[in-house]
């Protein structure tokens, strides 16, 4: 098991390097004029281009920028964004949000869609499977730009329930309909796959010998399927992760959180190099921490899937 | 949030929407967020009436005989916040700053005209052989600036230019305290995370980036005192949020309701649903490498085949208004419908001439997906389809910068988007830049001699109405060529909560932060 | 799920002189897929889905059958128009056609996403068994693999993608976008699969299989497959409502589709900032988008069950 | 039946070994010792020979089975199939390999895949080695062999879940008896079929023996089954071989203290001998296989244990009192069987 | 095993002077898409405190099928019980509502599978499997739980229990697995115990030893025994009754000693013939010719008729052999019981 964490580890250390390597090179490659992108429309005066350039060593060859890029990181240094801020500030700022809001949000996903996976997959064709499906669909057919704002018509601006945006340091309530919002992207996913997961294993023998043993419907279902259930849904935990971080492009900008899919998506836009690779690493090391306890979950859950 | 119920109205903290400002050193805060803060912390040398004439703000005087050399006196009396008097130094020092290269600040092109400007600038040596460090610009300090007292000093133009005390309204031209300084010429680090102006109102605390910048009355103040104890500019990253706020009861000024909201918010607002004139101008240009584009009658048929008015009510719900001139009326010299029949809708007509002139069987717009634009061109393009017979996309780059690469490729990108927004109230502002040979803003080529001269000659008159006389004929000369149909004019929509009132934005689309007021 | 189909279809001939019982001549014999379609032919959910699904594919491919308007002849003289006989669903806020625009959005957004999601299922389906089956540094290296693609941004990713895949200026982007989206989208499937991959190989079933001597592929395309498709199936029924939603974001960042193309995607949410004045061109499309996910989610549905026999 | 003649040998194993690591912890695992399944065992098994395997449930019958067919990697040992070392194997050879080597798994449900149709299970070892039954046949010897376990050829398009516990394990057999291997591990094929249908089995296993020179290793727990299939017999306790010899030998004259414990307690189906037989009852606790005793394994419930069981460990060897290997330093015939006449 | 017996909701009705367990008439069928299979024919069994009833039958023939039934628990769909009932101390189990007839399992009736690695859940350990029972039935605490559990392993013979307590079902060879089974069936001291093969992957030492176990309870705690079995030997040595089913229907029934002196069924006398004796190596084993019936299509008449020697017309045509009286307390469906009782014993 250790061998295992070590073999992780320096896998992981790879990953980080080739991930930091890619997405340096996809920037490089999307790259048309970094200045101009932060400039806007304005035009730019020669000798702000020219100062920034050597600022940002703009005209250097690919791999020596990222050379520049490694050597910062490796001494712990995220380096500048190209608005002249500190990175390693920025995501100090940014991230504490964003994991914070990715974690109410996958938690009501999960219960929402768990509980209700359940309950669907045990009355297959049920008026409650049919409804819940029809709501996913409503949910799925509504695409997040479309979603995010109405949310926040509704709750946060007519009917004033929640606040109709978060900011910076906002309390954990000020996130609950952005977390919605977002948890909504997944929840139809891991509804279906619960409710498919869940009906896969209600067939089992082992469903029998625990009603056998006279446990009521609930613990039979809640603590016997459910466990064997888990692992797709576990998996889909992880990987939500990344759908998140593509929804709260959309979300953080609506609801006004400056976390990371906001940042990434300014960086993304005005071409900031150091920016967006500076979060992809941490986003990276993210999955990797993830996708590590989920493997690790798969074990716990299912005894039978050994690491050595 | 607002003010408390107990705290007496003229204590009163307000909160303004903005977007994070991108720096907030004054000579780099080249876009409206950065200006609308500084405008806060800052007392000008000079400011813009109703008219757009500057009236004196921070200066006692600004003197020229020549419109070359300009003597400037202070006020007695302004300090900075942390109690440095200001004086003549705070301005050259700034200002020296500003203008050298290296340091490349954003603004530093409005001091393009000060004598020696050159001089502080470095050429790029890039080459055949690759990126080279650029050698460091001969002088460190403009020629053009002389102290003569600690509240006077000159300013000397490499060439005369009437409008120079317009320009100096600008946030460029803010004076910087001894404390900003590391060493000579070089800015602290962290000045920027909060700045000391000599302004009505001062930092309280610092920065905080991508939530707030918040400040407060400065006691000191020798001008106009504000109505209000401090301001928090909350940053936001979308207009719509502003706007979710602004319902939501927790923003008192959102300065441009966006597009979306323009249906509801009057209904929404009621009374605190305003509008105001600004500078924006929007405007399509024709890029001078397409061949199919090359006749004016082609030009000005697609011009007059564009419904600016259905455009402007069904798309933008008033909130923008139809362009006829080639500048916009926030300037003195604004003439409207200076562009004639070609900006006049009549597509009988527009046909006629353009199938006469053989224009395209298919035009493009080309426009910047990020900036909300797809709804207009594609109902400008639906308006062409209709009216020319024609068949007409519009494409979106995801940005300006592509765009713009896409016009230095000289690829057949049709009529690309554009926008200006002034710097300074002047016609020159629009002219030089939007149309002028090299304008800064000029990406589609245009280029007329005869347009440059009129243009620098306003420049160089010595009055400001010869000047404006100057620069209408150049003016006359775009409507001749046509070489950017005019489509629309911006307006300040903003809107204000209960708790605030006088609120007031100006053409800069900037909050009149003295006007404002607390409702007790 | 087509790979389960049988090799031992062959037909037999009559049994000559074999010493089975009188009856046993009626039956024939059959695999999985045999079943399962019997057992789909007999599904009413199956033949509403499936009937749907035609339709839309119909619709994608001949939409002037299902509408004579011209969804590119708009007028903003009628914007937000009513339902009339001209127009069925009314005007949208360009005043276009909302029906017809809907008919010809179909094109761009069903094809799309079901390219996207084919090529997302194939990628999802070969990295997340070759990583559940084989393990070890197969796993190592197509599990960080993964992880580096989940890592990547979304955006950046398309952009980058879109941009080199359509560098044709007289390209509609179509192929790009649906290539982008695949390529962008298959790591949940992956590792779904992966997962149930990796559950499923330890069963006996497998052991007893690998002991015939039969070869990964096998294992995995007749064994591990079928057993532990399910959730991967119900990913992907969802993946193709995602997509047709993500197309659109795609097109309004200016990667996706180029110049006026028209797709629900697109109309969805271009018409929803303006829902408080009409609703109608939000959920037509949005009405459409919804039958056909659900179509293929009901198809999803019992072609699984169809494939568990269990259920019989 | 007589003494085996020097046949070739088709299976050899030395020295066998398979531990499993016991961990404690499911994050962090740590190993704290290890279940010693199989633990050093030495077979041969020639051409055309049956040899039976019995034991006490745990000792690790099932475990040495899949070692012989390569379902486990043995921890250290080797395992030659006609001279080929199995465990050098790899893939397409090790494949080929296997088609002589077949195992009848013990649990008969989950080693069939829910998904597949009786008819597609039992077909598979014909789609795998092609080279076995030209395709056109293929449909008619699947029928064949469901009838030969006596199943009904009528259920080909049958599911596993829809058999019965005994219809899976004949399943299983016909499975295994596809590729007609040389050799055939049999792990309990018949302990869940009722008598008539395992006398069936046993019959087919014995008639595809003589007409096909199969061998088989055949694991059960009902001894008369044994007997009645084996030519040798092994007596597994605790991962080893205690004692091993013709079935004569084992059955008539064990000498193994555990063998002679074992065939007393073999229930004879006849109510009129209940309680009257002569049964020894082994007293105390099964041990550990992660912590077998010192010395003999056996000695904890032995009633010949002395000093030297603890400190030496009997070597499987013929003894004075054994004419065939025991693993017992006290090794003495002693006919248990009947007893009670 | 001394538990303090907590209490349990006394069912309504029940009464002490009943008879422990009737089944009257039951029948089974599956729905299935190939067409309706009558898995259960009406069957009738009874069972009393302290007695062992052993059902013999061919593989399919429904026995498994009936446990089921009995403790509710067939899956369903596709199975359905269609008639009959199932009487429980004179409480017919099939009236009851759910809730109820959860609190009937395990306390009252309790059940060993016979696929014991199916039957286990594979992601809970055994110790938690078994402790559930307590914690849920009897309200114990954790280590309670656990402490019962390891006695419950001691007493089913697993070596080591304390240490293997926290295992999982696929760590377990097969045979303790089916210990683990036992185990948990008798963890609530039922009234009723189905076993189903339980001994099936033992070796006879232990499967005397656990058969020793069961023999202990029933006497103690004169708990009823239901064996389903095919070990004959097993039957021989604990049975007192035995039910002998063929096709959905017990065709004989009758004391031990006379079914295997004297089978009066022909398919009873099949099976005891092609039985393998230790003390005995015969060259060919007897089997029953032909093949089980395929319950989609049960045979009209009796429906052993195709495989038995005794078939005459009579056994083809409807109805079915009605249950004769052999003896007292001894039944067969068979026209011709008579001749079978009169032919030679099987055997020896
Ligand atoms: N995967 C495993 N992990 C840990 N221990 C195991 C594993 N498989 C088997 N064992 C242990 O190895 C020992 C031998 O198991 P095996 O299944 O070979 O017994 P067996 O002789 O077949 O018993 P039975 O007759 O009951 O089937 C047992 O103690 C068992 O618990
Ligand atoms: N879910 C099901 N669908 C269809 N038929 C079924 C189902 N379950 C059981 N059967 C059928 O019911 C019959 C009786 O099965 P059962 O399991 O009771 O047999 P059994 O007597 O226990 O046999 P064995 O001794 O082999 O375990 C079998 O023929 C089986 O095929
Ligand atoms: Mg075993
Ligand atoms: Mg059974």
């Amino acid at each position: 098991m250790f061998r295992y964490f070590v073999r992780r580890l320096l896998q992981g250390v790879l990953t980080f390097f080739g991930a930091t390597f890619i997405v340096y090179a996809l920037m490089f490659a999307n790259q048309s004029d970094p200045l101009q992108a932060l400039a806007g429309e304005r035009p730019l005066p020669e000798n702000v281009r020219q100062a920034l350039t050597e600022r940002y060593h703009l005209d250097d060859p690919f791999i020596l920028q990222y050379g520049y890029y490694m050597k910062g990181l490796l001494t712990g240094d995220f380096g500048t964004s190209l608005t002249n801020r500190p990175i390693l500030e920025m995501m100090e700022q940014a991230w504490p949000t964003t994991i914070r809001l990715s974690f109410i949000a996958i938690i009501i996903a999960v219960l929402i869609a768990v509980t209700a996976g359940i309950v669907s997959a045990i009355r297959r064709g049920g008026v409650f499977d049919n409804t819940t499906l029809v709501i996913t669909l409503l949910l799925l057919s509504m695409p997040i730009v479309v979603l995010a704002p109405l949310a926040q018509l509704i709750f946060g601006m007519r009917l004033q329930w929640v606040p109709a945006t978060a900011g910076a340091d906002s309390g954990l309530f000020a996130l609950v309909l952005p977390a919605f919002v977002l948890s909504s992207l997944v929840i139809a996913t891991q509804l279906r796959v619960t409710r498919a997961s869940v009906a896969e294993n209600l067939r089992s023998d082992y469903v029998r010998t625990a009603r056998a043993k006279g446990l009521a419907d609930r613990r039979v279902i809640g603590v016997h399927v459910l466990r064997n259930s888990l692992i797709p849904v576990v998996t889909l935990i992880g990987t939500d992760l990344g759908n998140l971080m593509a929804g709260a492009i959309v979300t953080e900008g609506v609801f006004n959180i400056p976390g990371v899919g906001f940042m990434l998506v300014r960086g993304i836009r005005t071409e900031d190099g150091p920016l967006v690779v500076g979060f992809v690493s941490i986003l990276v090391i993210v999955f990797l921490v993830v996708n590590l306890v989920v493997d690790l979950l798969y074990a716990v859950l299912d005894p039978r899937i050994r690491y050595e | 949030g607002g003010g408390g119920d107990e705290t007496e109205a003229a204590d009163a903290v307000i909160s303004i929407g903005i977007g994070e400002p991108q720096h907030l050193i004054p000579s780099n805060a080249t876009e409206s967020n950065g200006a609308e803060v500084l405008a806060a912390l800052f007392s000008p040398l000079v400011d813009f009436d109703a008219d757009n004439k500057p009236y004196l703000v921070a200066a006692e005087s600004v003197e020229s005989t020549d419109n070359k050399v300009w003597t400037i006196k202070l006020k007695d009396g302004y300090t900075f916040h942390n109690g440095e008097k200001v004086g003549a130094d705070n301005y050259i020092n700034a200002w020296n700053h500003a203008a050298y290269g290296p340091n490349g600040n954003g603004g530093s092109y409005f001091l393009e005209r000060v004598e020696g400007y050159k001089d502080l600038q470095s050429k790029d040596p890039d080459g055949e052989e690759g990126p080279k460090k650029a050698p460091d610009p001969v002088a460190k300090t403009l020629t053009g600036l002389k102290k003569v007292d600690e509240l006077t000093f000159t300013v000397t133009l490499s060439e005369p230019f009437s409008g120079w005390r317009s320009v100096m309204g600008y946030t460029t031209f803010y004076p910087l305290p001894a404390a900003a300084w590391q060493s000579e010429g070089v800015l602290k680090e962290d000045f920027e995370q909060a700045p000391i102006g000599n302004g009505p109102f001062k930092m309280k605390g610092k920065w905080e980036h991508d939530a707030k910048v918040e400040v407060e009355a400065y006691d000191a103040f020798p001008g106009d005192k504000p109505k209000v104890g401090g301001v928090n500019y909350r940053i936001f990253q979308e207009q719509t949020a502003q706007y979710a706020e602004l319902m939501g009861g927790g923003l008192d000024v959102v300065t441009q309701i966006p597009i979306e909201n323009l249906a509801s918010a009057p209904t929404d607002l009621g009374d605190r649903f305003k509008t105001s004139p600004n500078s924006v101008f929007q405007f399509v240009g024709f890029p001078t490498f397409q061949k199919e584009f090359e006749k004016v009658e082609v030009r000005k048929a697609i011009s007059m085949a564009i419904n600016r008015e259905e455009i402007t009510t069904s798309i933008f719900r008033g909130s923008q208004t139809p362009a006829t001139s080639f500048v916009s009326p926030a300037v003195a010299g604004y003439r409207e419908n200076s562009c004639g029949e070609a900006c006049t809708y009549d597509p009988a007509k527009a046909k006629a001439a353009y199938e006469a002139a053989g224009g395209p069987k298919q035009i493009k717009i080309t426009y910047n997906a990020d900036g909300g634009h797809k709804a207009w061109v594609d109902a400008t393009c639906n308006q062409l389809k209709a009216n020319l017979g024609v068949d007409c996309v519009g494409t979106g780059e995801p940005k300006f910068a592509d765009l713009l690469t896409k016009v230095e490729n000289k690829e057949p990108v049709g009529l690309i988007r554009l926008g200006w927004i002034m710097d300074y109230p002047l016609m020159e502002n629009y002219l030089g830049p939007l149309y002028g040979t090299g304008g800064s803003s000029n990406y589609y080529g245009y280029s007329n001699p005869e347009f440059d001269n009129l243009v620098k000659q306003g420049s160089a008159a010595p009055t400001q109405e010869e000047a404006i006389k100057l620069w209408q004929q150049a003016e006359d000369i775009l409507a001749r060529d046509m070489p950017v149909i005019p489509l629309r004019l911006g307006q300040n929509v903003f809107g204000h909560s209960e708790r605030v009132k006088n609120v007031e934005v100006d053409k800069f689309q900037k909050v009149e932060i003295l006007k404002i007021e607390a409702t007790s | 799920m087509s790979n389960i189909e049988s090799v031992t279809q062959a037909e037999v001939p009559t049994a000559i002189g074999v010493p089975v019982s009188p009856e046993s001549g009626h039956e024939k014999p059959r695999s999985l897929t045999g079943d399962a379609w019997e057992d789909l032919r007999r599904n009413w959910i199956f033949w509403t889905a499936a009937v749907l699904v035609v339709l839309v594919v119909v619709m994608s491919a001949f939409p002037s059958l299902f509408t004579s308007a011209d969804p590119g002849s708009c007028a903003l003289a009628r914007q937000h128009k009513g339902p009339s006989g001209a127009a069925l669903f009314g005007y949208d806020f360009q005043g276009c056609d909302v029906y017809a625009r809907t008919v010809y959005g179909a094109r761009n957004s069903v094809l799309i996403s079901l390219i996207a999601t084919t090529i997302a299922g194939l990628i999802g389906v070969i990295v997340g068994m070759a990583a559940g089956y084989f393990g070890g540094w197969v796993d190592a290296l197509l599990a960080r693999g993964i992880d580096i693609v989940l890592g990547i941004p979304t955006l950046l990713a398309a952009i980058v993608l879109a941009r080199r895949l359509s560098s044709d200026p007289n390209e509609s982007g179509f192929w790009a976008v649906a290539l982008t989206l695949g390529v962008i989208t298959w790591t949940t499937g992956a590792r779904i699969m992966r997962s149930s991959v990796i559950s499923a190989k330890n069963q006996d079933y497998v052991a007893a299989a690998r002991m015939l001597g039969a070869g990964p592929g096998r294992l995995m395309i007749r064994h591990i497959l079928p057993n532990a498709a399910a959730p991967f199936v119900v990913v992907l029924t969802i993946l193709l409502g995602v997509n047709i939603a993500t197309e659109a974001t795609l097109t309004f960042l200016g990667v996706g589709l180029k110049g006026d193309a028209i797709s629900w995607g697109i109309a969805i949410s271009e018409s929803a900032p303006y829902v408080t004045e009409t609703a109608r061109p939000l959920v037509w499309p949005s009405v459409f988008l919804a039958l056909t996910v659900l179509a293929f989610i009901m198809l999803g549905d019992a072609i699984r069950d169809a494939f568990d026999p269990r259920l019989r | 039946m007589s003494q085996p003649v020097a046949k070739d040998v088709v299976l050899e194993t030395s020295n066998l070994v398979k531990h499993f690591p016991i961990t404690r912890g499911i994050v962090l695992q740590t190993q704290v010792g290890a279940v010693r399944a199989v633990d050093g065992v030495d077979l041969k098994l020639r051409r055309g020979e049956t040899l039976g395997v019995v034991g006490e449930s745990g000792c690790g019958k099932s475990t040495l089975a899949k070692l012989l067919v390569g379902l486990e990697k043995p921890t250290s040992g080797s395992i030659d199939v006609r001279g080929q070392d199995m465990t050098r194997l790899r893939g397409a050879e090790l494949r080929r390999a296997r088609r002589n080597i077949q195992m009848v798994l013990q649990d008969p449900y989950t080693s069939l895949n829910p998904r597949m149709t009786v008819g597609d299970i039992i077909g598979e070892p014909f789609d795998i080695h092609t080279e076995v039954v030209p395709r056109g046949e293929r449909k008619q010897r699947v029928r064949e062999l469901l009838d030969l376990v006596g199943l009904n050829p009528e259920h080909i398009n049958r599911y596993p879940h829809q058999f019965s516990g005994g219809q899976r394990q004949r399943i299983g057999i016909a499975r295994a008896l596809a590729l007609k291997p040389e050799i055939i591990v049999c792990d309990e094929p018949v302990s869940a079929l009722d008598v008539s249908i395992q006398a069936q089995v046993i019959n087919l296993l014995e008639r595809l023996q003589d007409e096909l020179g199969l061998s088989y290793i055949f694991i059960a727990h009902d001894l008369s089954v044994v007997r009645h299939i084996a030519d040798r017999v092994a007596v597994m306790y605790l991962g080893k071989i205690v004692e091993i010899g013709v079935e004569d030998e084992i059955y008539e004259r064990p000498t193994h203290p555990y063998t002679q414990a074992l065939l007393s307690a073999v229930p004879v189906p006849d109510p009129t001998l209940r309680g009257q037989r002569d049964q020894i009852v082994l007293e105390g606790d099964v041990p550990s296989p992660a912590n077998p005793p010192s010395g003999c394994r056996f000695r904890t419930r032995c009633w010949k244990a002395q000093d030297i069981c603890a400190e030496q460990e009997p070597a499987l060897t013929e003894r004075e009192q054994s004419a065939h290997p025991s693993a017992c330093h006290f090794a003495e015939e002693r006919n248990v069987v009947h007893a009670v006449e | 095993m001394t538990d303090i017996k907590a209490e349990i909701d006394v069912l309504p009705g029940l009464d002490s002077s009943a008879r422990l367990l009737d089944v009257e008439n039951l029948h089974v069928e599956f729905r299935t898409q190939a067409g309706v299979a009558r898995a259960i024919n009406g069957v009738d069994i009874h069972l009393d405190p302290g007695e062992t009833l052993a059902i013999l039958g061919e593989s399919g023939c429904g026995k498994s099928v009936t446990a089921q039934a009995i403790m509710g628990i067939l899956d369903s769909p596709p199975g359905f019980v269609t008639k009959g009932a199932i009487r429980y101390r004179g409480v017919d189990l099939l009236k009851l509502p759910e809730e109820q007839r959860r609190k009937v399992r395990a306390n009252h009736i309790a059940m060993i599978f016979q696929d014991a690695l199916s039957a286990l859940n594979p992601v809970f350990s055994i110790g938690f499997q078994l402790g559930e029972l307590f914690r849920v039935h009897r309200g114990t605490s954790r280590q309670d739980a656990r402490r019962r559990s390891i006695e419950l392993l001691d007493l089913v013979k697993i070596p080591a229990a304390r240490q293997r307590i926290n295992d999982y079902p696929h760590q377990f060879s097969g045979g303790m697995r089916q210990r683990v089974m036992i185990a948990m069936a008798l963890a609530l001291d039922p009234k009723v115990l189905i076993a189903d093969e339980p001994t099936t992957a033992l070796d006879v030492t232990v499967q005397a030893q656990i058969m020793n176990l069961l023999a202990e309870l029933r006497r103690e705690r004169n708990m009823g025994l239901i064996l389903i079995t095919h070990d004959m030997g097993v039957v021989a040595d604990v049975a007192d009754r035995i039910s002998v089913m063929y096709a959905g229907k017990v065709v004989e029934e009758a004391p031990v000693l006379d079914i295997y002196a004297r089978p009066a069924h022909p398919y009873t006398k099949a099976l005891l013939e092609s039985i393998p004796r230790l003390d005995m190596k015969g060259q060919q084993l007897n089997v029953i010719k032909g093949l089980p019936p395929n319950l989609l299509r049960i045979p009209a008449g009796c429906p052993f008729h195709p495989r038995c020697a005794y078939a005459r017309d009579v056994c083809r045509a409807d109805p079915p052999p009605q249950q004769y009286d052999v003896a007292p307390a001894r039944t067969a469906r068979c026209h011709f019981w008579t001749e079978v009782v009169g032919d030679e014993p099987a055997g020896s």
